[in-house]
C-alpha cells in the first residue's frame, strides 16, 4: 500500500510511517536483517527491531544512523500526506547502451519499488511548502546518473518557478554512476547549474547530508547549499577512503571523511541527529520564509 | 624518433625505419643504387603509419595521451598564446603549482588562460603533483575566472588531469567542494569560455574546468567520468580490463562528438600531439579564433543561456508511464 | 558579590560593605537596634557606588571590560535574542571557535549575528583561543554576511576582540586580506547592519565586525587602533604608561561618540555589565531594536549610500597652501 | 630642483632621475649613507652610490632592494615628465590633539619635503593614464593616517570618475598611526570602501607591495587589489615578527613574512624585480585597456 500511494500521480498522499517496514525488508536487508531482532553495525548490541522503528533507526545504544530509504526519509520530513512527488516513471535511456546495465537497473527496480536512485516532489515540513529531493543509497548506492540529474534540476526549476526552498538528502555513496559514463559526469554541470539559477533568485537550499556523500554527488550541487547539514557519522568526500589509503600508503587520520571531520574542516555548517532534522529544517525555512 | 618512448603499437613503424635506415647504409657502404627498393620501403612506412595511427583503439589513444613527450599546459600556452603573464595564489591558502593561470594574447586580444599543469619529467611532476590540483588550485582557477569576467575577458581552459588527487589534505581543504564551485562559477560566467580537452579529461577535476561555451578536444584525447582502470576494478574486481572499459565508456573524441558532449575534434599531428608540436599549437589556436570569433559577438545574456542550455540537453530520460 | 574579581578601585566600595555586614551581625548579636547607623552607611555605600562607577578613568573601564564575569558573546546573544541558531565553517579551511555567528531572532524577525568569542575560564579560552579570530573566522563571517545579504537578512555584530592574533598560521593563511575582506564585504553589505562594541574593540580585528549602519559602543567598552600596552611600548619602550595612553588615545565611548566615530552609548548597569545581565541584554535590545527599527525603513541603495558616507566623514584634513 | 617641481600646481612636470641624489641624502641616511660608497643590508657587500642609482638602489652583488622614497619610485614608474600630483599641501589636523605629534611631523617634513607619507598623482606609464600612489617608509615608516587615508580615497574617487586604473605602491610599515588613533583605524575602512566603489566599476587596480607592508595597510586596501604583485624580500604581513615571536615564544620560520614565503601562499599574484616593474605594470595596464 506504501508503494502503491507512491508511484500514485502527484497529488498530496498520506505516507504512513507505520508502514516502513514492508519496504525496510526489500530494500535495507544489509543495515537491518529480517526477523525481530538486529544488530548495530557500530556497538554490535542487539536492538529489538520495533524499537529501533520508534527510534527512526537510530541506534538507542551508541547513536549510529542505520540508512534508510529515500520513502521513509521523506515520510519522516514532510507533514503526514503532504507529498506528490514528482516523475516518478522516469527511467534512464541507457545512454551508452552499457552491457549489462539494463539488467541491473531492473534489479534494483524490483528491489526497491523506485525507478532509479531518487524520489523527487512537492510536500510539507510543518505547513511550509517545499520541494523535497532524497537519495536512495540502496539504489545503485545512490549513484548519479541522468535520471537523478535531471530530477534535481526539474526540482530546482519548479521550485524557482514557485519561489520556493529546496532540500536535498544526498546519500549517494557511488558519486556519477559510471554506466553512463560521460552523461553522469554531465550532472554535476547541470546539477550546478540549476542550484546557482535558484540561488541567483535568492532562494533558499539546504543540503542533508547522509550515509555516504562521495564523488560527484558531492562536488556538485551537494555542497553548493546555503545550509549544509550532516547527519552523525555519515562519510563524507570526494575521493574514497580505500582509494586515498591505496594512494598515499599512508593511514587516514581517525575519523577521516565522517561527518564530524568534514565539520571540523569548515564545509558543513551543522551536524544534527535525525529526530532533529525535521524541526530545525522547519525553523530554517520559516525563517527563510518573505 | 631519439628519446622518445616507443608505444607497442608503433613498433612495426620504427622495426619498419630501422630496416630502412639500415638499407640505407647498407646501400652506402656497398655503394649501391637502392633509391627505388628504400622509395618503396619509404612509401610503405607512410602508409603503415596512417593505417596504425588512423585506427587506433581508445586504449591506444589513451596511451598516446599519456605520452611522457605531450606538450603540457605551458608548452602548449607558449605555441598558441603571442604573450602569456602567469598570476599566481588563491589568495586563501596557497599557490598551487598543479594548475597554471593568467592572462595571455590570443592574436592581440586578452584572454585568461587556465590549465592543471603536468610535469615534463619525475622532478617536475613531484613539483607539480603530476598535475593534479588540490582546493587551492580550484580556487585559483575560480578566482581568475571571476577576475575575466570583471574585465570582460574570455575564459580559456586547456584541460589535461588525471582525476582528483587522492590526498588526505585535498579532502581536508574540500576538494568536493572546490570543484563544485568552479563548475558553478565557470558555468555561469557572463563571458565567453572555451575548454580545450588536451589530454585527459578525467572526471570531476576535468568538468571543474570544462564549462565551456563551446568544448573542443583533441583528437587522442578522453574525457570520462572514471578512469578506465577504475571502472575495470568495478566491473571486474581488477584492472586487467581497462582496455574493455575504455571502449564501452565511450570517452574518445569521435564518440563525444556524436553524443554532442564535445563540440568539435581538434585534430593532432600524425602520430600524436608530441609529433609535430608547432603544427599541433597551430591547429589549436586556429580552433580557438574561429569559435572565440562567433562568441565575441554574442551578448553576455545570451553567453550565459546558451551555456545553460549546452548543459541541460544532457538529460534526456524516458517517461513513459507503466 | 561572592566569586568575583574585585579591582583595585572598588576595594573602597567592597570594604564599606563589608563594614556594614559586620554591623548587621554585631547588632543582631548583641540585640542591638542600629537601623539607623545601617541605613546611614547603605545610602552612603549607594552614594560611594555612584561616585566611583560614575568617574572612572579610561583605564579603570578597560579593566572592567575586561572583568572576567563580563558577559561573553554567547551569554548576551542569549539575553538579547528570542532565537539562535549557530552556524559553521567557512567553507574552506576550518570551523573557528573564536568567532561565532548564525541566524537570530530579534522581536521575531530574523537576522545574522556575529561575534568573536571569548572563553568564561581557562580552558574555554584555550578552545576559543581567547577570542581571538584566526583568518578562517573572519572567512566565516564573510560568508554568513553575504548569506544574510542573500536573504535581506539584518546583520548584527558583537564586537569583543583584543585584536589580531599574533600567530604565525593566522599569518600564513592572510589574515590581512581576511580583515580587508571582511571590512570590505560588510561595508557594502545591501542590508542593514548595526555594530555593538561590547568589551574591547581592538584594531583591525574590531574593524573587520565593526561596518555598521549605526555603531553602538557598552558604556565602558574601548574601541582603538591600538592597545594602550602597545602605544605605551611605542611611546615610551614599555608598557607602565599604558594608562596614560589610554587616556591620550581617546578610545572610551564618551570620547568616540564626540568625536562621532560612534552613534550611541549603550548604558551599563552600575558597576559594569556583569553587574545586571538581565539589565545589559534589555539595554542592548531596546538599542538594537530602535535603530533597526529606522534602518529597516530605507531602502538598500540608501543603506549603502549612507554607509559610505558615515565612514567617508572620517577624512578631515588641512589643505591650506604655503 | 626636483622638490620644487613636486610641490608645484597639479600639471605634467619632469621629474629628472639624475637628480634624485639630492632627496636621497635627506631621506635615506639609514638605507642608504652619505658619501660615494654604501654597504649593502643584506651581503654587506660595499658598493659604488652611482652603480647602485643605476641599479635602481637594487644591489648588484646579492639583489637586496633598497628602500626608496615616493618620490623616487614615482619618478621610476612614470614617463619622463608625466605626472601630476594631487593635494600636495594636505596635512593633518592633528585629530586627537596627540602629545608631540605635530613636533614629530614636523621634523619629518622637514626631512622629506613631504608634508605627510603619501604622494598621489595623475602619471603616464608608458604613455597609459594611471592614478598612481606611493607611500613612503621614510615618513614616519609610511604608517596610514588621515591624511594618507584621504589621499588614497580621492586618488580612487578621482580614477573612478575619469575611469581610470589605480597603482598603489604600499610601503607602509608602521601599520596605522597611533598618533591618530581611530581615525587612522578609520582609513582601513574609507580605503577599502573606496576600492570597492572602484572594484564595482569594473575598474583595474594593482597594489605593489614593498618593503614593508604591514597591519593596517596590507589588512585594507593594499590585499584588495585585482593584483598584487611584490617586490623581492617586502616584509609583508598583518601583525609584526616581533610580536608574533614574543607571544607565541617560538622561533619564526624561515624566511616568515618576506614577499616569497607570503607568495608561496597564494596571497600574492608575483614577485616582480625592480627593474621590470614599470614593464610589468604597463603590459598589465594595457591588457586591461577598454
Ligand atoms: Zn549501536
Ligand atoms: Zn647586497
Amino acid at each position: 500500500m506504501f508503494k502503491d500511494l507512491f508511484r500514485s500521480k502527484p497529488k498530496y498522499v498520506t505516507v504512513r510511517p507505520q508502514k516502513q517496514t514492508d519496504h525496510l525488508e526489500h530494500s535495507e536487508k544489509k543495515e537491518i536483517p529480517g526477523g525481530l531482532w538486529i544488530k548495530c553495525d557500530k556497538c554490535s548490541n542487539i536492538l529489538y527491531k520495533k524499537d529501533l522503528e520508534k527510534s527512526l533507526y537510530v541506534c538507542p545504544k551508541c547513536g549510529f544512523h542505520f540508512v534508510i530509504s529515500a520513502k521513509e526519509r521523506i515520510t519522516l520530513l514532510v507533514d503526514e500526506g503532504c507529498f506528490s512527488e514528482f516523475d516518478s516513471e522516469m527511467k534512464t535511456i541507457d545512454p551508452l547502451s552499457f552491457p549489462d546495465y539494463l539488467e541491473k537497473l531492473q534489479k534494483y527496480q524490483e528491489e526497491t519499488g523506485m525507478k532509479d536512485a531518487i524520489i523527487t516532489g512537492l510536500g510539507k515540513i510543518k505547513g511550509q511548502e517545499v520541494v523535497l529531493a532524497a537519495i536512495d543509497y540502496n539504489f545503485m548506492r545512490g549513484s548519479m546518473n541522468t535520471v537523478v540529474g535531471e530530477k534535481i534540476v526539474r526540482a530546482f526549476e519548479l521550485a524557482r518557478e514557485k519561489h520556493l526552498p529546496v532540500t536535498i538528502v544526498s546519500g549517494g555513496g557511488g558519486g556519477a554512476r559510471m554506466q553512463e559514463g560521460v552523461f553522469s559526469l554531465m550532472q554535476m554541470a547541470r546539477t550546478c547549474q540549476a542550484a546557482e539559477l535558484h540561488s541567483k533568485k535568492n532562494l533558499l537550499f539546504i543540503a542533508v547530508l547522509t550515509q555516504a556523500t562521495m564523488g560527484g554527488v558531492y562536488a556538485s550541487f551537494a555542497s553548493m547549499a546555503d545550509i549544509i547539514l550532516a547527519e552523525p557519522g555519515a562519510l563524507i568526500g570526494f575521493a574514497g577512503p580505500r582509494i586515498i589509503q591505496q594512494t598515499m600508503k599512508q593511514n587516514l587520520p581517525e575519523g577521516f571523511q565522517t561527518a564530524e571531520y568534514v565539520y571540523k574542516h569548515g564545509h558543513i555548517d551543522r551536524i544534527v541527529p535525525r529526530p532533529f532534522l525535521k524541526d530545525t529544517l522547519a525553523n530554517l525555512i520559516a525563517w527563510h520564509r518573505r | 624518433m631519439a628519446n622518445t618512448l616507443v608505444l607497442d603499437f608503433e613498433r612495426p613503424i620504427v622495426e619498419l625505419e630501422k630496416r630502412i635506415e639500415e638499407l640505407k647504409s647498407f646501400a652506402k657502404e656497398r655503394n649501391l643504387d637502392l633509391s627505388e627498393e628504400i622509395d618503396n620501403l619509404q612509401n610503405r612506412s607512410e602508409r603503415l603509419k596512417r593505417e596504425i595511427y588512423s585506427n587506433l583503439t581508445s586504449w591506444q589513444r589513451i596511451e598516446l595521451v599519456r605520452h611522457p613527450q605531450r606538450p603540457t599546459a605551458e608548452e602548449l600556452i607558449e605555441l598558441i598564446f603571442d604573450d602569456f603573464y602567469e598570476l599566481h595564489g588563491d589568495r586563501l591558502y596557497g599557490d598551487d603549482p598543479a594548475l597554471i593561470g593568467g592572462i595571455a594574447l590570443l592574436n592581440g586580444e586578452p584572454v585568461t588562460v587556465i590549465a592543471p599543469q603536468k610535469g615534463r619529467d619525475t622532478k617536475e611532476n613531484l613539483e607539480r603533483n603530476f598535475g593534479l590540483p588540490h582546493p587551492e588550485g580550484y580556487r585559483k582557477a575560480i578566482r581568475l575566472m571571476k577576475q575575466a569576467e570583471k574585465f570582460n575577458r574570455p575564459v580559456i581552459t586547456l584541460v589535461d588531469v588525471v582525476g582528483a588527487y587522492p590526498g588526505i589534505e585535498a579532502e581536508e581543504r574540500g576538494q568536493g567542494p572546490a570543484i563544485a564551485e568552479a563548475i558553478t562559477v565557470m558555468g555561469a560566467l557572463r563571458v565567453p569560455t572555451i575548454a580545450v580537452i588536451t589530454g585527459e579529461g578525467g572526471s570531476g577535476g576535468a568538468l571543474a574546468l570544462a564549462m565551456g561555451n563551446r568544448v573542443l578536444m583533441l583528437e587522442n584525447a578522453y574525457y570520462s567520468v572514471i578512469s578506465p582502470e577504475s571502472a575495470s576494478i568495478i566491473l571486474y574486481k581488477n584492472d586487467d580490463f581497462a582496455k574493455e572499459a575504455a571502449e564501452k565508456l565511450k570517452i574518445g573524441s569521435q564518440d563525444l562528438l556524436e553524443m554532442k558532449i564535445i563540440d568539435e575534434i581538434i585534430p593532432e599531428p600524425l602520430g600524436g600531439a608530441h609529433k609535430d608540436r608547432v603544427s599541433m599549437g597551430r591547429f589549436i589556436k586556429e580552433a580557438l579564433e574561429r569559435n572565440m570569433n562567433i562568441l565575441k559577438g554574442l551578448p553576455q545574456e545570451k553567453l550565459v543561456s546558451a551555456r545553460y542550455e549546452r548543459f541541460r540537453a544532457f538529460g534526456k530520460v524516458k517517461e513513459d508511464k507503466l
